[in-house]
């Protein structure tokens, strides 16, 4: 091999770490990936991918179901076992991909567990059971989180599962206690109760997805309520008891009363523990902070030649975080100049319908301080939205009082978790209602209630009454 | 859609019409943008390039 | 009234007329609206609104049917009389709509047919049977187009129909085919085929939507050919013959041969008319070609005070065009500056997958003569589409050899038309790619594909070899 190439060493082939292996080799690195388990990480094998593959199926049953309103009479049966075959393939064929993709891009993987032995050189415990020593120009920690386990007496009860156990289930269970009202919580509630499983949520906060809108989040509860969904804010689960076949929970609801609620799984999905316990970072002297490392806006750590990306740095655990963090890194590793800004970030939520963020909720803005002013058009006035059953929804804009740039856009809708992406640019480019505006929005898309929606933060909407 | 004056403070111009007067070298501050705001957009700075010659080839 | 308000009449209550009395009476306008047949016009009675809502029960119907592969046994019937029901609620809810915004707006509806006397005086002939006549100082012309119905013999044929008769059919065909591969055709082939009914599509230029990229516009070809629906280009119906239950429609195709195809339906669907005709263009003055009005960038026709938007000035007929033409004339009228820029127009065709383009097609930026680069993604590598069935579409955007600014995105693909956006908006604002790829995409959506072909223009897609 060319010895002028820089060596890399990645840790971890999650979507943080196989992103940067991939950039750097484009960028002439000679690379390394070390993955302990499985390429891909959380997000292909047990996150992001089947989830979204396991609600497609729910999706499709529920239009099914409710197709006769559309003119399509069906006689519907779930096979379960079927959809998590295809999960199955899906996740296969795109860690397959992954594989490939490092294979082309001429990036070495060794399968094992790696962890600092100094600042320039790491271990790796092989699967196959060696030990090799490796030292690199530079290092990326892409180690990723794994689910949090919260002290909860009885937690240990059979019931018990982590979002990894509620996408291995081989059937949809009768009843489901869902114990944290987050991404994930709401995500798997949308998936098994759209299948016929009595779920509850019980979330600590005051509304379910604390980090969304509380305008939209509202919305969006109590649709899942009339969907049979059980929710419960301001609650917390003190104990989880065996009692054979159920799990028994003890709530206490924020009227001081405390409910006991039966659930065939107990998923519990409060949060995620950051993977950075084997990796040796005080071998290296890398900081970190309760086990997250830190970084700054290049993703360097303190101990230069030493980078880190996705959720081992991140308070936002988001797949798209970790390998725009990853490609950063990378580009950084190999002697450019790149910076994170977290300012087009999306987040998306797959509920039906969809709910999706960009920038500052109304909290946000209202907390900093910002002169800002609201644009909101419900999706029952666009046509898109009604003809899909959609209407719902809602688009909201928060735009600053004096220049009316965006400065967040939530949406609660079909298609919302694509639709955002032009809130995510227009943030990007710095962009004014004005310029939303200018753009021609295709009819009949839900994409115009975007338009309405900067339309009505100046009091000016088309197809509703300012 | 209306137009409306331009707004002080920093220099608003397009992706494109940066890199176009990058390029060329030719100085921002020194043009009025017609896009939303003032922003300066392609046409504005291809305008100002063409003006420039032409006065100093009179 | 107040006497100081400016008098605007609108002729025509389409998506471009109505659009227009909405924004002249929010800018302080006097507004009277004459519309001789029913408000929405063409759009929301018979063209975008029925079309889709009967497109999504086809989408339905084929997802229920092809469930299996996702886990969802169906047995699935069609009652396409119930699907027309809700086409019809659907548009009715939207007219009602409609009207309702006229009435907050203050706007008042004279139903009855426009024709200028003089060039600041209109006759109406209302549904009523009276004779009005109404003078304003600012005019609108937005009469919008009909099916356009060739002089091919035979054409009175029972079995042709155009849009309108194709969107009323209370059964699906057996057999139908299309005269004209242009949006309209090719989404009633859509509708039609995927409702077990065999379409046959003729089109004379060598490709379907002509107007679309030519590279994907063929993979969307061979899409439909899988599904059973024969396409024929360059390819001229010499002649249609009323055969009793079908029609015997004679082709001369493009080896010179000639064919003769059987249908139970013949849908024309060639182009659409400019509906000028009744509305007296001479009395007043303004000037026109082949019927169609001609305008500058403020919607302004030759005659001062009189504007025209929409479809009876427009080459590229499309709802969204209107309005938003419509938006601008009313904003002149009042006495504001407003121009049309058509240069952030999206075209959606409502295909299976969907196919949405904006900007310069590469056969565009061919002709004239620009210096571009390619960049392509096929979803096949994109995680969403995968999971979504969708994995035979591709993402290809144009750039600018030197800047790398976007001149055009084509999509085929889940959601095309709804993600289409962000290529407007990126046009409308001079992005190059690197804004793109500095957008952080959301994980997992059909959207990264956007992000991942604007890398591709740079060679460094991360997800697929470059
Ligand atoms: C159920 C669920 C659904 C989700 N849905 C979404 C979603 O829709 N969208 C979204 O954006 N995000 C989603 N996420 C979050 C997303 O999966 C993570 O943010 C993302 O995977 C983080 O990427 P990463 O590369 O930082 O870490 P990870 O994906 O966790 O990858 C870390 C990798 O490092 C390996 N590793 C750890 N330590 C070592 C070591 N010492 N040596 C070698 N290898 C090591 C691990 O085995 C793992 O493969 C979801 C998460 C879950 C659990
Ligand atoms: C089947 C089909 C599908 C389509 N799908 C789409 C799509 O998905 N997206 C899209 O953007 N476009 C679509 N279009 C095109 C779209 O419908 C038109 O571009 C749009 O309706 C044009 O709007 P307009 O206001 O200019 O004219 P129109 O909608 O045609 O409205 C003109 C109105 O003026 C009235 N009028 C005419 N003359 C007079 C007179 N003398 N006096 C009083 N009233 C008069 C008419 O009755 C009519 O209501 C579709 C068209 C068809 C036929």
């Amino acid at each position: 091999m060319n010895n002028d190439k820089k060596k890399i060493v990645v840790i971890g082939g999650g979507p943080g770490g196989y992103v940067a292996a991939i950039r750097a080799a484009q960028l002439g690195g000679e690379v390394t990936l070390i993955e302990k388990k499985y390429l891909g990480g959380t997000c292909l094998n047990v996150g992001c991918i089947p989830t979204k593959a396991l609600l497609h199926t729910a999706e499709i049953y529920e239009e099914a179901k409710n197709g006769a309103e559309y003119g399509v009479i069906t006689d519907v049966k779930l096979d379960f076992g079927k959809a998590q075959e295809r999960k199955k393939a899906i996740t296969e064929q795109l860690v397959g991909g992954v594989e490939g993709l490092l294979a082309v891009n001429k990036v070495k993987i060794i399968p094992g567990l790696a962890s600092f032995v100094s600042k320039d050189t790491i271990q790796v415990k092989t699967t196959k059971g060696d030990v090799e020593t490796l030292k690199a120009d530079k290092f990326i920690i892409a180690t990723g989180s794994v689910p949090l386990m919260p002290p909860i007496p009885g937690i240990e009860a059979k019931q018990c599962i982590d979002s990894t156990g509620a996408l291995e289930l081989q059937e949809v269970p009768k009843s489901m206690v869902i114990v944290g009202g987050g991404v994930i919580g709401v995500e798997i509630a949308t998936l098994y109760s759209t299948l016929g499983c009595k779920v509850t949520i019980i979330e600590m906060q005051d509304e379910i997805l604390p980090m969304m809108d509380k305008e939209l989040a509202k919305i969006l509860r109590s649709i899942l309520a009339k969907k049979g969904v059980d929710v419960y804010t301001e609650a917390k689960v003190v104990a989880i008891k065996d009692d054979g076949t159920e799990a028994k929970i003890t709530v206490e609801m924020k009227d001081q009363t405390s409910k006991i609620i039966g659930g065939e799984k107990v998923l519990i999905s409060v949060g995620r523990k950051i993977n950075t316990d084997a990796i040796g970072l005080d071998a290296a002297g890398i900081k970190s902070e309760r086990g997250r490392v830190i970084t700054n806006d290049k993703m360097e750590t303190n101990i230069q030649g030493i980078y880190a990306v996705g959720d081992c740095t991140e308070p936002i655990m988001l797949a798209h975080v970790a390998s725009a963090q990853g490609e950063i890194a990378a580009e950084n590793a190999l002697g450019h100049e790149s910076t994170f800004d977290i300012k087009t970030n999306p987040s998306c939520v797959y509920t039906n319908p969809e709910f999706a963020s960009v920038g500052l909720t109304e909290e946000q803005a209202k907390e900093q301080g910002i002169d800002y002013v609201v644009g909101k058009f419900p999706l029952m006035a666009n046509g898109k939205a009604l003809i899909m059953g959609g209407e719902e929804g809602i688009v909201k804009i928060i735009a600053g009082k004096e220049y009316k740039e965006i400065l967040g856009v939530h949406m609660l809708g079909p298609r919302a978790t694509d639709l955002i992406t032009e809130g995510a640019l227009a943030i990007g480019l710095e962009a004014t209602i004005d310029e939303v505006i200018a753009t021609i929005h295709a009819h009949p898309t839900v994409g115009e209630a975007v338009r309405e929606a900067a339309l009505a933060v100046d009091k000016r909407a088309i197809h509703m009454p300012n | 859609q209306i137009q409306e004056k331009p707004k002080g403070g920093r220099i608003k111009a397009s992706p494109l019409a940066k890199k176009i007067a990058s390029k060329k070298g030719i100085d921002l501050a020194k043009i009025t943008g017609t896009g939303h705001g003032g922003r300066i957009v392609q046409k504005d700075v291809l305008a100002y390039e063409e003006n420039v010659v032409e006065s100093q080839t009179q």
